[in-house]
């Protein structure tokens, strides 16, 4: 047991503890916030592996970016900021398949790498840049590429069309079209009686 | 170089026609039907082109092309064209182009002719890839490829109860072809070296590398995802919802090609590779056939829906169809694939006519027609009834060859099934058979009495029905010349069939 | 520094990214759980990625892999939030069995 | 040899059929002139070939005599003969030797059409031999009468054109029929003349009565259909061919394919399947009900349909087929006493009709029956019989269509006196009911007493039936064509409107029709002398069953027949010499004999109450509820059971199901909530838990492995 090995176990016990709080808690700016503290035990984990320049990516690009975007989202889609139940009807049996999978990858990983040393070495910006441009120039311009294409999609979808009306609160049309009308309403749906569920605005 | 590109040009032309249709801009939709048509001309001219150059006399697959496809999984793209493909490869190019011409005539609500004709297209791909793909897989992704269009033209330009008839249509199959696919990656396991390729598989099969089992257990998982297609009796209850609900075009094309892939899929791919299997199901199927023949036959006296009742009289002849496969006899095959090309025409000839009648009367309730239509609509009452009249069997038109050989074969099976002792069961279904062609007779007579004989009631004599259009009568009239030369001459498709179907049946011994 | 850490690390953040996915009525959410999965896989292409370097690869295949995967992560998250807008604007609401059209 | 062009004879009318077809409407006569310049050349032809062909045979046979006679004075020894098979008919103990070379005429031509795989090919040919020309003759004649006399008959008729295309469809499928030289040729030609016919009897199909006919006819000749084709296949899988030589050679050689010997239990089962088609064609009991409802559409087709031509095809069957009929006894039995039933059910179900064109559809039934019991016994007299009755039966059709034509009714109430108005129909009408009735020195008689000195060679059990019941049935006759003669010619007129005599076209046919009526009968006088040159020779099938035959003049029968065809005559003198009033009618005072036979021995109640209704009414609903409620609810079931194992595991989209069910669209979309919704719930998050879990079983399996 190492220095490192010990703050890697910190990390991984702060990073694994909000990743937690993150899918759990019932206030949805609060899970964005523990969003926060796992990613950023993530980039922790980065620099504790050597990678520094992708720990500094990944702060900025997520802590920096996303979590603003996620927060933005949250609010431009009006979510309930206070505490209520967010989650479905299924949380057992998620439950049961997440904690199932995370055993068998425990021992598989235990079986695997049980006694597999990780032969640690810094990766300095520099090396990165160069093999970078160097070696995956190509990929690296697809990539680019693809997050413009993203880009534009992403301001396609969210733009309002002309015509199109101040958010409807239900489709009315796209219902009645329909022979066997589906319930859209969560509320009426038998079983899912909780009024708490019923959408604020 | 023609002989290598040929059969690959044709089959993906409509795909790019497809791809042409959907750049038409929304606010010139009508552009769209003389693209359909163009592409449909020129692909029916290529298919034509194939036919002219193909060798009669010579066995095998022609026009070949096999190169490596998805090599992780051994899968090839291995096309070809042989005597038992030939005839329903040029059937679906000839449908294809007739229903394009008829697109002028009549698309059904909501109208859409671009997406409509594009969706057609598209279909006449996954059918035309089908009859010529010789690799497993390739079969099976073209296979799959014709769900898709013909799910959308029944959910979208169908009747009333259209999403449930597309949506039984869709899972259904996909249903039989998730046992299908299964059984294909059965044998790809099990062949030695392993292969998807059909020729292979075939030569293996008959080779005897298939224990007797687990061609059993294969030849079930192909059964079940060819005879829901095709459809079999107990199998077929998704074929009159789609039938009925389906445009014109739809069902045309429902009637005349894709209930053939599952036929299709029986003497290509389940009987050749797996003989013993085959042996052992032949009975089977020859009973559920009978069965399908006169069930279907009383089935159609109870409708009161005219399309519904052409809907179900393919069930009973497709069950001539599978009582001619389930001989296991040359004789018997080529009754089959007679029977297919003749139930193609004459179907979808009586899906365009119904369609034509439903479209000027607004309904297709018989008593709502109320007979009469001799009167309202003299020349589509005598086009109807010659096609009721070759649907009903009558020698000298395309029903009859198919059927009658069928019967004759039924009465001397192949000789496998006679040393198992089934001759006597044999012989008995052909009798039943036959007498099914008498309640066949019976439902289309009565049919015609009550659509066509009789006096109009005056609400449709006053209606001032249009006759058959001059583009009905551009599309129809291959079909009915096709119907009375197909029937005079049963030669024009046995001629070129015989010789493939006794290479590839000679494992029967026949 | 033992390799079991930071890999077990990465399936105990996948798994509850796992469990967010399947549980989660707010589709807000769900994308944070999918960060958290994808945030999972690059801490093992880092990992791994240091095993390869072991073994010669001089090219940092795991690290520029984990780089390409930000990268679309983010992207992801970009169109994800706009298809939750979409939807918004449309239903009304961000719940995603709420956004079943793709049924029958 | 003009036989070599006989293809020409059907030829001819199928080209007409086009041509009215396609311009029929355009033309001054409406396409009449074409179909009978058509049938007129085919006449012509068929005459030619008849010549031809009954000269070659006389020839033939004369060889035959001439090398009879030179052994007997030579040596007086008897040669072996090959043909046994057909000399079993002779009994005498006397076997001729037939030269080397000769035979019967036979000029068949063959084209392969199509193979069928397996070796087998399907042909199309001709084979004109003494029976083909012989219904060349008959066919091609009355049908140019009949259409002649439709010019008339069917005089501004809105449909006229569509009319004589049919007739000229129908004459080209007769035709064809008796062309063919394989069963495959046959068959195809009977279905045709079929749905001609059905096309015919429906011609007015603007009442519901006529298309009920039509479809009764089609219906119930299917039926019998059934039993040829199974006939026809089972003599394929037995001698591997269609062809009907062929045949006739490997039973005369006792092969069938693959030299195996003769199987002569699947033979006889071939045989009377075969004669299953002719009963339901040649409307012999029990499928003979369909002959008077067909009575429904136009005089002429009846006359030309109904009487002279298709219903005679199923005696050409068997005819065509003798050799191999000869081959089983017991198909020959069954024929017989089917032939005898029919003959005199049929005659007495003639008595007590009302409608004229419904005597003579029963008295048609009742000569078929004559027709196919003589078969039984003498190839000859049943063709003979064929030949005749063609030609007086087809008259009296259209004389009793020219009443029609007059009086607008078809009902004998309605008529009465027409002797005086109706000259020329009176007399042919006459003429042709003395021909019916059997009186020397007419057709009739020679026919029919062919038929009885048939059955009394024969002897035996069915022999005596047949002669019995065919003697009677002669009676029978009598009396009711004496019934018709009073009833119509003779009295007051009891009609509407005054009734004239019809036009010339459809005058003269009728003393066309005559002449053969008179005459043909001494084409085969029933004395030794005449047979070598006379019918017997035209028409022979083969010189050995020539020789054997055993046609000899009984005297003591003909006068016997005589005697009670008289006997028939002046008993319906006695009754109906002063007409009495319809209810006063003898023969429908008989009570329950008459109720009987006017119920037509109640077997049409019993088809449509036995097998029509419970068919249509009951088991197809039945059949299509099954369809509905059990299979179609299996795969609902299926569906719902899917999702129940769904909601074990998945209660979402349980929930999802069951609420779909409850707002579904009713009970017959109900299923749709089944195995729909559960597959496609729509919930990425179902579709997401699906996709883990089979990820997860997968790197499970991986591990394993």
């Amino acid at each position: 047991m190492t220095v490192i090995d010990v703050v890697m176990l910190a990390v991984a016990v702060l990073g694994g503890a909000s990743a937690i709080l993150v899918v759990v808690s019932r206030n949805v700016v609060h899970a964005a916030l523990y969003l926060v503290v796992a990613l950023i035990s993530v980039a922790g984990t980065f620099l504790l592996l050597g990678a520094e320049f992708l720990a500094w990516t990944q702060v900025l690009v997520y802590v920096g970016a996303v979590i603003v975007l996620i927060l933005f989202g949250l609010m431009l889609t009006r979510a309930p900021l206070g505490p209520m139940p967010q989650d479905n009807d299924h949380t057992r049996l998620a439950a049961a398949l997440s904690v199932a999978l995370f055993g068998f990858l425990a021992v598989l990983i235990m079986q695997a790498f049980g006694d597999t040393a990780l032969p640690l070495s810094v990766t300095p910006t520099a090396a990165i840049g160069e093999i970078l441009y160097v070696h995956w120039a190509f990929p690296f311009m697809v990539l680019g590429f693809f997050l413009t294409v993203a880009l534009v999609g992403a301001i396609v979808l969210a733009r309002r069309e002309e015509g199109e009306g101040p958010e409807p609160l239900f489709d009315a049309e796209m219902d009645s079209e329909r022979p066997t009308p589906a319930p859209t309403d969560v509320s009426t749906t038998p079983g899912v009686t909780s009024p708490s569920q019923e959408i604020r605005t | 170089m023609w002989q290598d590109v040929a059969i690959t040009i044709t089959v993906f032309l409509p795909l790019l026609g497809a791809g042409i249709i959907t750049l038409v801009p929304k606010s010139r939709e009508e552009a769209a039907k003389p693209i359909a048509l163009v592409v449909s001309i020129v692909g029916f001219a290529l298919a034509l082109g194939i036919l002219a150059g193909y060798d009669w006399d010579a066995r095998g697959l022609q026009y070949t092309v096999d190169v490596p496809w998805i090599n992780a999984i051994g899968a090839r793209y291995h096309v070809g064209i042989d005597g038992i493909s030939m005839p329903l490869f040029t059937l679906s190019y000839l449908l294809t182009f007739l229903c394009s011409v008829y697109a002028f005539h009549h698309i059904e609500e909501p109208g859409k002719p671009k997406a409509f004709l594009a969706l057609m297209l598209l279909l006449q791909t996954g059918m035309a890839g089908t009859f010529i793909a010789f690799d497993l897989i390739l079969f099976f992704v073209f296979w799959e490829l014709v769900l898709v269009p013909m799910y959308f033209m029944i959910g979208v330009w169908g009747g009333p109860r259209r999403e449930y008839a597309a949506v039984k249509f869709f899972l259904y199959t996909l249903f039989g072809s998730v046992f299908m696919l299964v059984a294909f990656l059965a044998l790809y396991f099990t062949s030695e070296p392993n292969t998807f390729d059909m020729l292979a598989l075939a030569q293996q099969g008959e080779a005897g590398v298939f224990t007797a089992t687990f061609q059993r257990l294969a030849f079930l998982g192909i059964f079940l995802g060819f005879a829901i297609k095709v459809p079999m009796w107990p199998f077929h209850t998704w074929l009159p919802d789609a039938h009925t609900e389906a445009p014109t075009i739809g069902s045309v094309l429902l009637a005349g090609i894709l209930l053939k892939m599952g036929t299709y899929g029986f003497v290509r791919i389940a009987l050749p590779i797996l003989p013993e299997g085959a042996m052992a199901f032949a009975p089977v199927i020859a009973v559920l056939a009978v069965i399908a023949i006169i069930y279907g036959a009383l089935c159609c006296l109870a409708q009161t829906d005219l399309k519904r009742l052409i809907a179900f009289s393919s069930v009973g002849h497709m069950g001539f169809v599978m009582l001619g496969i389930a001989t296991l006899t040359p004789v018997g095959i080529n009754a089959a694939i007679f029977g297919m090309v003749a139930h193609g025409v004459i179907t979808g000839m009586l899906f365009f006519v119904v369609g034509s009648v439903k479209d000027r009367y607004h309904t297709r309730a018989i008593a709502d027609i109320g007979g009469g239509l001799f009167q309202t609509m003299p020349r589509m009452g005598a086009i109807f009834t010659f096609v009721a009249i070759a649907s009903l069997g009558l020698p000298g038109l395309a029903g009859f060859p198919g059927e009658f050989a069928a019967l004759l074969a039924a009465f001397q099976p192949a000789a496998g099934l006679v040393e198992a002792g089934h001759l006597t069961l044999y012989r008995v279904l052909m009798v039943l058979g036959a007498v099914g062609t008498v309640l066949t007779a019976g439902y289309f007579l009565w049919m015609m009495q009550r659509v066509n004989m009789g006096v109009a009631p005056q609400r449709w004599k006053d209606a001032g029905l249009a006759d058959v259009s001059v583009i009905e009568w551009g599309t129809w009239l291959p079909l009915l010349l096709m119907t009375f030369f197909l029937g005079v001459l049963p030669g024009l498709v046995w001629g070129i069939t015989t010789a493939d179907v006794d290479a590839l049946y000679s494992v029967f011994g026949g | 520094m033992q390799a079991a850490f930071p890999l077990v690390f990465a399936a105990l953040l996948f798994c509850v990214g796992v469990f967010g996915v399947l549980s989660r009525r707010n589709a807000v959410l769900v994308l944070m759980s999918v960060e958290l999965m994808l945030a999972a896989v690059t801490i093992n292409l880092v990992t791994f990625g240091l095993l390869a370097a072991d073994r010669g690869d001089v090219v940092l295949t795991g690290q520029i892999f984990a780089l390409f995967v930000l990268a679309i992560g983010a992207a992801e998250v970009g169109v994800g939030l706009a298809i939750i807008l979409l939807l918004y604007r449309n239903r009304a609401t961000v719940n995603i069995d709420d956004a079943d059209l793709m049924k029958y | 040899m003009i036989s070599d062009h006989a293809w020409l004879i059907p030829a001819l009318p199928a080209a007409s059929a086009l041509v009215i077809m396609l311009f029929g409407r355009r033309m001054a006569r409406a396409g009449a002139e074409v179909g009978i310049a058509a049938i007129g050349v085919a006449f012509v032809l068929a005459v030619l070939v008849a010549v031809e062909v009954f000269t070659a045979n006389v020839s033939a046979v004369a060889e035959v005599e001439a090398a009879d006679t030179e052994e007997h004075a030579l040596a007086g020894e008897q040669v072996a003969s090959t043909g046994s098979l057909a000399l079993t008919e002779a009994g005498e103990g006397e076997e001729t030797a037939i030269p080397d070379g000769v035979e019967a005429f036979v000029n068949e031509r063959a084209v392969t059409l199509t193979p069928l795989g397996d070796g087998f090919d399907i042909e199309a040919g001709i084979r004109v031999d003494g029976l083909a020309a012989m219904m060349f003759l008959l066919v091609t004649f009355v049908s140019l009468m009949v259409q002649v006399y439709s010019t008339g008959y069917m005089h501004g008729d809105p449909r006229i054109t569509y009319f004589f295309t049919l007739l000229s469809v129908f004459t080209f499928s007769m035709l064809f029929l008796v062309i063919g030289n394989n069963l495959f040729m046959v068959l195809v030609g009977w279905e045709l003349v079929g749905v001609c016919s059905y096309l015919l009897i429906g011609f007015w199909w603007e009442e519901r009565d006529n298309s009920n006919a039509a479809i009764k006819a089609f219906l119930t000749t299917k039926l019998g259909d059934v039993g040829l084709m199974v006939g026809v296949v089972t003599m394929w899988a037995m001698f591997g061919t269609f062809n009907i030589g062929e045949i006739i050679t490997a039973v005369r050689e006792g092969v069938q394919a693959g030299g195996a010997p003769l199987d002569s239990g699947l033979l006889t089962f071939a045989l009377i399947a075969l004669f299953i088609g002719a009963i339901g064609k040649s409307a012999q009991f029990p499928l003979h009900t369909w002959l008077p409802d067909a009575m429904a559409g136009p005089t002429p087709v009846s006359a030309l349909i109904h009487a002279a031509t298709m219903v005679t095809a199923g005696v050409f069957l068997v005819a065509r087929l003798y050799p191999v009929f000869q081959a089983s006894q017991a198909a020959l039995n069954v024929i017989a006493i089917i032939g005898a039933i029919t003959l005199f059910m049929a005659g007495l179900l003639a008595l007590v009709q009302d409608d004229v064109k419904r005597v003579l559809a029963y008295s048609t039934v009742s000569q078929l029956g004559y027709m196919v019991a003589a078969l039984a016994f003498s190839y000859t007299a049943g063709i003979f019989h064929l030949f005749t009755h063609g030609f007086f039966k087809a008259l009296l059709f259209l004389g009793s269509g020219s009443l029609i034509h007059a009086v607008h009714s078809n009902n004998m109430s309605d008529m009465g006196g027409l002797k005086k108005s109706m000259p020329w129909t009176f007399w042919t009408f006459l003429i042709g009911s003395l021909a019916l009735a059997a009186i020397p020195p007419l057709a009739g008689f020679w026919s029919k007493d062919e038929v009885l000195a048939g059955a009394l060679t024969a002897g035996g059990y069915t022999g005596n039936v047949v002669l019995i019941l065919g003697g009677l049935g002669g009676m029978i006759t009598a009396f009711y064509m004496t019934r018709v003669l009073y009833l119509v010619f003779a009295g007051e007129y009891r009609g509407a409107g005054h009734p004239h005599e019809s036009p010339g076209s459809m005058k003269w046919p009728l003393v066309a029709l005559a002449v053969p009526a008179v005459l043909i009968g001494f084409a085969n006088l029933p004395f030794e002398q005449f047979h070598p040159t006379g019918f017997a020779a035209w028409t022979m099938f083969s010189l050995e069953y020539f020789e054997g035959h055993p046609a000899e003049f009984v005297l003591w029968l003909a006068l016997g027949s005589t005697a009670a065809a008289v006997l028939g005559f002046v008993a319906g003198r006695a009754l109906y010499r002063v007409a009495p009033a319809a209810e006063r009618d003898p023969v429908l005072r008989l009570g329950l004999v008459t109720r009987v036979l006017e119920n037509r021995y109640y077997l049409d109640h019993l088809y449509m109450g036995v097998i029509v209704r419970p068919l249509r009414d009951r088991l197809a609903v039945l059949a299509y509820w099954f369809n509905d409620r059990v299979i179609d609810r299996f795969v609902y079931l299926v569906g719902v059971g899917t999702q129940r194992i769904g909601q074990a595991t998945y209660t979402y989209a349980d929930q999802r199901g069951i609420d779909g069910a409850v707002n579904g669209i009713g009970v017959s979309a109900n299923w749709s909530g089944g195995l729909l919704k559960f597959a496609q719930s729509g919930n990425v998050q179902f579709y997401a838990g699906a996709m883990f879990v089979g990820v997860f079983v997968f790197a499970v399996l991986f591990a394993a492995a």
